[in-house]
């Protein structure tokens, strides 16, 4: 865990949206969508956001890749095993050069590719502005990351829509992939597909991962998937960081109340698991006009007096385990264990 | 809710004041002044009018002055009641236009509620009966209202009705009414004469708003919440009038907006072709006269009628679309 | 008690096609299942295996061009003079008087959407009145009351204010709570919820589902649940149907069909979903291929071409029927029946 | 782990098909629309060969052929293929003062193809006397007047060919106008965003809530009467314009404020690509077919405007011809009773404005067949 081995670090990252309203369109408040956040992400490993809808994992991963430009705090990353640069303030210019090396995979594999470009130039473009102007030396690349992800180097000449959510997927993927970047930043690459099309692509990502030693920063929302492909995970809500530690000790022991009523409530494909659920009360807070203290506490079953009046920050509680909670010292809270499952039977 | 009302209202004056400096702007295009032209015009008639009167004239009109301070002297006079000179009738402008302004409310007014009237129905009839033949007939009419200009339908209904019933559709009134003072006779056969040239007038907008409504309801349609009401057991008519129809209506009572303007276009020029006492004629005789101030307010006037107009299609939306009055506008 | 295991609604061999321009689709193809009340039937699926319209079509509201073409939808009225009452649906006409009357009153749908759901510029309070009034016998006063009582029995807090208010002054669980009061309001013996919880977060699902099980405690309905997510499914349902492509694939006792599945897609689909239990980082078993266009659905039995188990010959030639291999259990496969000897 | 993807030629084809061919499938299947093209397609070959068309020349008066109905053209003489005109004489009623006119069937003027005819330019460059028909060799009394002639004695004809010309252009050359600033200022504003955005959208608005033939009017009123028939041309083209770009802003800023929360635009910003890149490989490709079919909507509005604006003699004025120029002269219902015929000029305007609407209307609906 030197701190050489840490690709990128995450310091303070805030994104507010303005609201606007009236004739002049005055910023009359504004949305903290991401509200401060710290994390570090090791070369090599998958590290996962989680949370629920609004609670800003999506923009925290946008602002990373600079698709947004981040309101404060700063991303450190270190591009082809050099130094540490902070990316959150550099210029589009300054920008450019570093690109290269962190991609992302977007959610929805519809719109996030050109319809009216050809596969090879949808995964070409990547090459081209960066310089490989040889026609020949693309389709040849081009031709080499199709089979990569799994499709038919044939495909060269199609269009998006000969394809499937699954399989444009794919291409979403070898778009990411043809500049060898080291950092994947995958919004929700799988919670737009179906069922059958998911582990397809969760293999992919990993097969693609043991190969060519990438890192990802996944986001989701679907607690399995995060389980089955992450290695440290932090979890969101509204805007904040409120746990961060490996995956198997979140599951297992997890400290934070809000992740707690997360791993309970998702549903389990065993109707041999069924237990008693933890029911949250109420509605996610509203990043415009968040609660006082813990924007936990309205919900929480273990709130006190003084998660109403003291945001509590982060801090570690075990090596790699850092909680938002006043009580996370004082808690027993309960985690999902790693029971062996039933295996279907097959003929 | 009321900051929706205040940016609307805020929106208005802005837009009345572009339609001000616009008429003013007209009123100043054609080459020398208001007083040249004046001159020109009288000495061709009688030639003892003294140098002083077009001296006195200039001041009063602030023509030796900057443009601006001509726009702002035209504009009080504007606000008390005074719009210039009309060289053509040589007297105030006010005087000349008369009772036409009401005439062209009471005309627009009449081609909005007609084109309404005829849209709604055809436009519901049209989206549940989707693909019909009712649906193709009344799409079809809908594109020939699109295609034939308003001025062109007045014509050839002008001739049909020559040739074939030997009658003049022209006018607002029979001829006995024509000079008569108001009376209730006169309001009947105001109403007796304005059905045609509003529906003359409104017949390309007609077009348009079935188009609009066939549009939004055919989205509505398609909405869940439909198939929720269904669900539920709905008979398909109360239905469809009681959600779609009532959700389709909120971006059909936004369309007065661009429908204002269309219609007291049509009506100028149908105005024209029919001899009708509205401002459209009288605009068309100032222009070719070069009457500018008459030109100027007229063309002012019926922006103001489209603003007004629009400001207060806006506050009927705000009150029929709960989203709106909540203030949940995106 | 003989009577107490009769089905509330019984559906035999449910054919709805889509007769588009492009060709016709099949979209539901030979369904079969029943529901019991106080009894949960989960209907699973990815999408474009017809679980949706099998909904619209016991509701008989499947949108042109689309319409039932064979199979029959009993559903069995409360018992009158000691003697059950037996309507088969699809005699029925889809806008007729009693077929409106069965609509929200006997069997109520809550559709997937909570944001489109309900009408946007009607308070949620005029919704439930109009549904409730539709059906029974009710004054205006009465039939507010009731509301009010409804959004309080599905939990949404200061109910008598939550009446007047528009659908999107709520948030998205407590708008799936109004659409469920709304379905409520007849007092319906069969619940059809439509992805009910797709649309929402993880807790706020949690919600959403253990109210729809402490209502059915309550009232003892029936709930037909569709949705695409086996968790859910694992969860709730007491039977469940699994399909593919419009047909049947497998069903049987929850515990059944995922404890010993039998049918290849069944099995496949269990096991490709990652787990919170399962082991981290290992390869997924998946289902080569992608679902087919319904335009281009493959012959014979149309899991064939994505089958592991595919017997060249006879799956691609032959339709496998629904039979049985245990108790309940139903497995559409010829791994575990015979080929019938008239070729189709 | 390869996907399995077995297509067939008909699949194959369509999966490698871009937008442009897609667009053609989709706007080909709406008949009316491509029906609808032909006519347009035809209208403009009358604008490019009007001359060639016409017959006489369309600013020849004739004072003896004032008023004149329509010649009934005869294609058989004695059961031979010979197309043909009974040559007709004038002359004053003297009740009603009117000329009145008749045919005589004994004197037939042939109508012969590629007929010589008055001196002109054939696209501009070709010097010929060559016209599609014509009657040769006539004196001033026997001609051909397939439409009548007009209060001066003119012949309607061939007035309505040049005409088709004028008018057809002025909508064609409003258009580019409108399209440019549209797209200029539409796109600064959806690039932009911000105060720039706000100052566009106000000014869209308040030029959207002004009726615009009032406004035309006084503007046209404006031009001065020794302007050439050029200069009138275009000022009326600038006026028409100044209005027409609204709409179209409209359209490009909704598609940029759209297209700028696509992901694949956001895909094609961190693979590096420079902003020009971005506008004019992504996103302009992305919009212009829509662009296009809004502007093929907006024409038929453009021509309204110029025959309107000409028919109230504030627009092109005499000599030059136009559609609106024509209808002049049926300002009344006098004029219309005793001379239907010259409300023929009407039926073009008519065509063509539906013609247009059609085919943008097939347009708008290919333009985009990536679904909805």
């Amino acid at each position: 865990m030197e701190n050489d081995n840490v690709l990128l670090e995450v310091k303070g990252l805030r994104k507010y949206f303005p609201i606007r309203k009236g004739f002049l369109q005055r910023a009359v408040g504004q949305v903290r969508a991401v509200d401060g956040i710290d994390f570090h992400v090791y070369k090599g490993e998958t590290f996962g956001i989680v949370g629920e809808s609004g609670c800003g994992k999506t923009t925290a991963a946008r602002c990373i890749v600079r698709a947004l430009q981040p309101s404060a705090g700063e991303i450190h990353f270190r591009a082809d095993g050099g130094e540490m640069t902070d990316v959150a303030n550099l210029s589009r210019d300054e920008l450019r050069p570093l690109r290269r090396h962190m991609q992302m995979i977007f959610q929805d594999p519809f719109s996030s590719l050109n319809p009216r470009m050809t596969l090879f130039d949808i995964i070409g473009e990547p090459l081209l502005v960066n310089g490989m102007a040889d026609r020949q030396q693309r389709i040849e690349r081009v031709e080499e990351l199709l089979a990569l992800v799994g499709l038919r180097p044939e495909f060269l000449q199609r269009f998006p829509h000969a394809f499937s959510g699954g399989q444009r997927q794919r291409i979403g993927i070898a778009r990411a992939l043809a500049l060898n970047p080291s950092l994947i930043v995958a919004d929700e690459p799988v919670s737009a597909l179906d069922v059958s099309v998911q582990a397809q692509i969760l293999n992919l990502l990993l097969e693609l991962q043991e190969r060519l030693g990438l890192t990802y920063l996944f986001v989701a929302h679907d607690l399995s998937v995060v389980k089955h492909i992450c290695d440290r995970v932090a979890v969101m809500y509204v805007g904040r960081v409120v746990e961060t530690a490996e995956t198997q000790q979140l599951f297992e022991s997890p400290k934070h109340p809000y992740t707690e009523a997360l791993l309970s409530a998702v549903p389990q494909p065993d109707p041999t698991l069924r237990s008693q659920r933890i029911i949250l009360e109420g509605e996610v807070a509203d990043p415009a006009n968040p609660p006082s203290g813990c924007y936990f506490h309205p919900r929480c079953r273990y709130a006190v007096d003084l998660c109403r009046e003291k945001t509590p920050v982060l801090e570690e509680v075990a090596p790699g385990h850092a909680v938002s909670c006043h009580r996370a010292l004082e808690l027993d809270l309960a985690g999902t264990l790693d029971a062996p499952v039933p295996q279907t039977a097959h003929s | 809710m009321l900051a929706y009302a205040a940016r609307r209202l805020v929106l208005a004056i802005f837009t009345l004041w572009t339609v001000t400096v616009l008429s003013f702007i007209i009123i100043q295009l054609p080459p020398g002044d208001f007083v040249d032209a004046y001159m020109a015009q009288l000495s061709a008639t009688q030639s003892n009018v003294s140098e002083q009167h077009f001296e006195s004239l200039r001041r009063q009109y602030a023509l030796d002055r900057p443009m601006y301070v001509q726009y702002l002297k035209w504009m009080s006079g504007v606000f008390s009641g005074d719009f210039g000179t009309s060289m053509m009738w040589r007297k105030s402008v006010l005087d000349v236009i008369g009772d036409r302004l009401a005439m062209t409310m009471v005309l627009s007014l009449g081609a909005i509620i007609l084109t309404w009237a005829i849209a709604l129905p055809i436009g519901i009839y049209s989206a549940v009966r989707q693909y019909s033949i009712g649906d193709y007939v009344f799409t079809f009419i809908g594109f020939i209202g699109l295609g034939v200009p308003s001025f062109l339908l007045a014509l050839v209904l002008m001739y049909l009705g020559f040739t074939l019933f030997d009658s003049d559709i022209g006018g607002l009134f029979s001829p006995e009414y024509q000079l008569e003072p108001w009376s209730w006779g006169k309001v009947k056969d105001l109403l007796y004469h304005l059905p045609l040239p509003a529906i003359i007038i409104g017949l390309s907008g007609t077009a348009e708003l079935i188009r609009v409504m066939r549009a939004n309801l055919l989205d509505e349609l398609r909405k869940p919440y439909v198939i929720t009401a269904r669900a539920a057991g709905m008979s398909e008519r109360s239905l469809v009038l009681k959600y779609p129809v009532r959700v389709a209506l909120n971006p059909f009572a936004s369309t007065v907006g661009y429908l204002l303007p269309y219609i007291l276009s049509g009506s100028v020029i149908v105005s024209v072709v029919l001899g009708l006492p509205t401002l459209g004629p009288l605009l068309l005789g100032s222009l070719v006269a070069q009457d500018m101030f008459l030109a100027g307010t007229i063309v002012m006037m019926l922006g103001a009628l489209t603003v007004i107009g629009t400001f207060l299609s806006d506050l009927l939306l705000m009150w029929i679309d709960p989203r709106i009055r909540f203030e949940m506008v995106q | 008690m003989q009577d107490d295991r009769q089905p509330i609604l019984s559906v035999r061999n449910l054919k709805t096609s889509f007769f588009t321009d492009e060709g016709i689709v099949r979209a539901v193809d030979g369904a079969s299942f029943e529901v019991h009340l106080g009894q949960t039937l989960g209907i699973v699926g990815e999408s474009g295996c017809g679980k949706s319209v099998t909904a619209l079509s016991i509701l008989g509201i499947v949108p042109r061009p689309g319409r039932i073409v064979e199979g029959e939808i009993l559903l069995r009225r409360e018992p009158e003079n000691g003697q059950a009452q037996e309507i088969a649906l699809t005699s029925l006409g889809d806008s007729s008087s009693e077929m409106r009357s069965i609509r929200g009153a006997e069997i109520a749908l809550v559709f997937q959407e909570p944001m489109t759901s309900l009408s946007p510029v009607h308070t949620i309070g005029n919704q439930i009145i109009g549904a409730a009034r539709l059906h029974r016998k009710l004054t205006k006063q009465e039939a507010s009351e009731l509301a009010v009582e409804l959004l309080s029995l599905v939990g949404i807090p200061r109910a008598e204010g939550a009446i007047d208010a528009y659908p999107f002054q709520l948030s998205g669980g407590l708008r799936q709570r109004a659409l469920i009061a709304l379905a409520l309001s007849c007092d319906p013996r069969l619940l059809i919820a439509d992805e009910p919880t797709t649309a929402l977060d993880v807790t706020t699902q949690a919600q959403i589902l253990d109210l729809l099980r402490s209502l059915q405690e309550q009232n003892g309905m029936a709930i037909m649940l569709i949705t695409h997510d086996m968790g859910v499914i694992a969860e709730m349902a007491d039977q469940v149907v699994v399909m593919y492509l419009g047909r049947v694939v497998e069903e049987g006792p929850v515990d059944t069909v995922f404890g010993e599945s039998k049918h290849p897609y069944t099995q496949s689909l269990l096991r490709s979903i990652p787990s919170i239990h399962s082991t981290p980082k290992v390869h997924l078993p998946t289902i080569t291929g992608t679902i087919p266009h319904p335009y281009n659905r493959p012959a014979g039995c149309p899991f064939h071409p994505r089958c592991p188990d595919f017997i060249p010959g006879v799956c691609d030639h032959h339709e496998p029927e629904l039979q049985s291999v245990g108790d309940e259990h139903l497995v559409s496969c010829f791994l575990y029946h015979p080929v019938p000897e008239t070729s189709s | 782990m390869a996907e399995e993807h077995n297509s067939s030629d008909s699949e194959e084809r369509i999966f490698v098909a871009g937008q442009m061919q897609l667009m053609w499938w989709r706007f080909r299947k709406h008949r009316v629309a491509v029906v609808a093209t032909f006519v347009v397609v035809a209208f403009y070959v009358v604008v490019l060969a009007a001359d060639f068309l016409a017959y006489t020349d369309p600013n020849t008066t004739e004072a003896y052929r004032l008023l004149m109905p329509p010649q009934p053209i005869r294609f058989f003489d004695n059961g031979s293929f010979r197309p043909h005109v009974y040559a007709v004489s004038g002359k004053r009623d003297l009740r009603t003062f009117k000329r009145v006119y008749e045919a005589d069937p004994n004197n037939k003027l042939t109508v012969r193809f590629f007929a010589r005819g008055y001196k002109y330019k054939l696209f501009g460059f070709i010097r010929t006397d060559r016209h599609l028909i014509g009657v040769e060799g006539a004196t001033a009394a026997e001609s051909l007047f397939l439409l009548g002639t007009d209060e001066k004695g003119r012949d309607v004809w061939s007035r309505m060919m040049v005409a088709t010309r004028t008018s057809l252009t002025i909508g064609l050359v409003a258009v580019v106008l409108s399209l440019v600033l549209g797209v200029l200022l539409g796109g600064i504003s959806g690039f932009y965003g911000g105060a720039i955005d706000s100052i566009i959208q106000r000014l869209i608005e308040i030029l959207r809530s002004i009726p615009t033939i009032p406004l035309w009017m006084g503007m046209a009123a404006a031009f001065p009467r020794e302007w050439s028939v050029e200069q009138i041309y275009f000022a009326i083209t600038i006026v028409i314009a100044l209005r027409g770009w609204t709409g179209l802003a409209r359209e490009v800023r909704g598609r940029f404020l759209s297209l700028r929360e696509e992901d694949f635009v956001t895909a094609a910003d961190l693979a590096g690509c420079s902003r020009k890149r971005i506008i004019f490989r992504h996103m302009i490709p992305s919009f212009q077919s829509h662009i296009i079919a809004a502007a093929t909507l907006s024409i038929p509005a453009m021509i309204l405007a110029e025959t309107a604006l000409s028919y109230l003699g504030l627009g092109l004025r005499p000599p030059a011809i136009s559609w609106g120029v024509m209808l002049q002269q049926v300002q009344n219902v006098e004029a219309v009773a005793l001379s239907p015929w010259l409300l023929v000029s009407a039926a073009p305007v008519i065509i063509v404005t539906l013609a247009f609407n059609f085919m943008g209307d097939g347009l708008r609906d290919a333009a985009d067949p990536y679904g909805i």
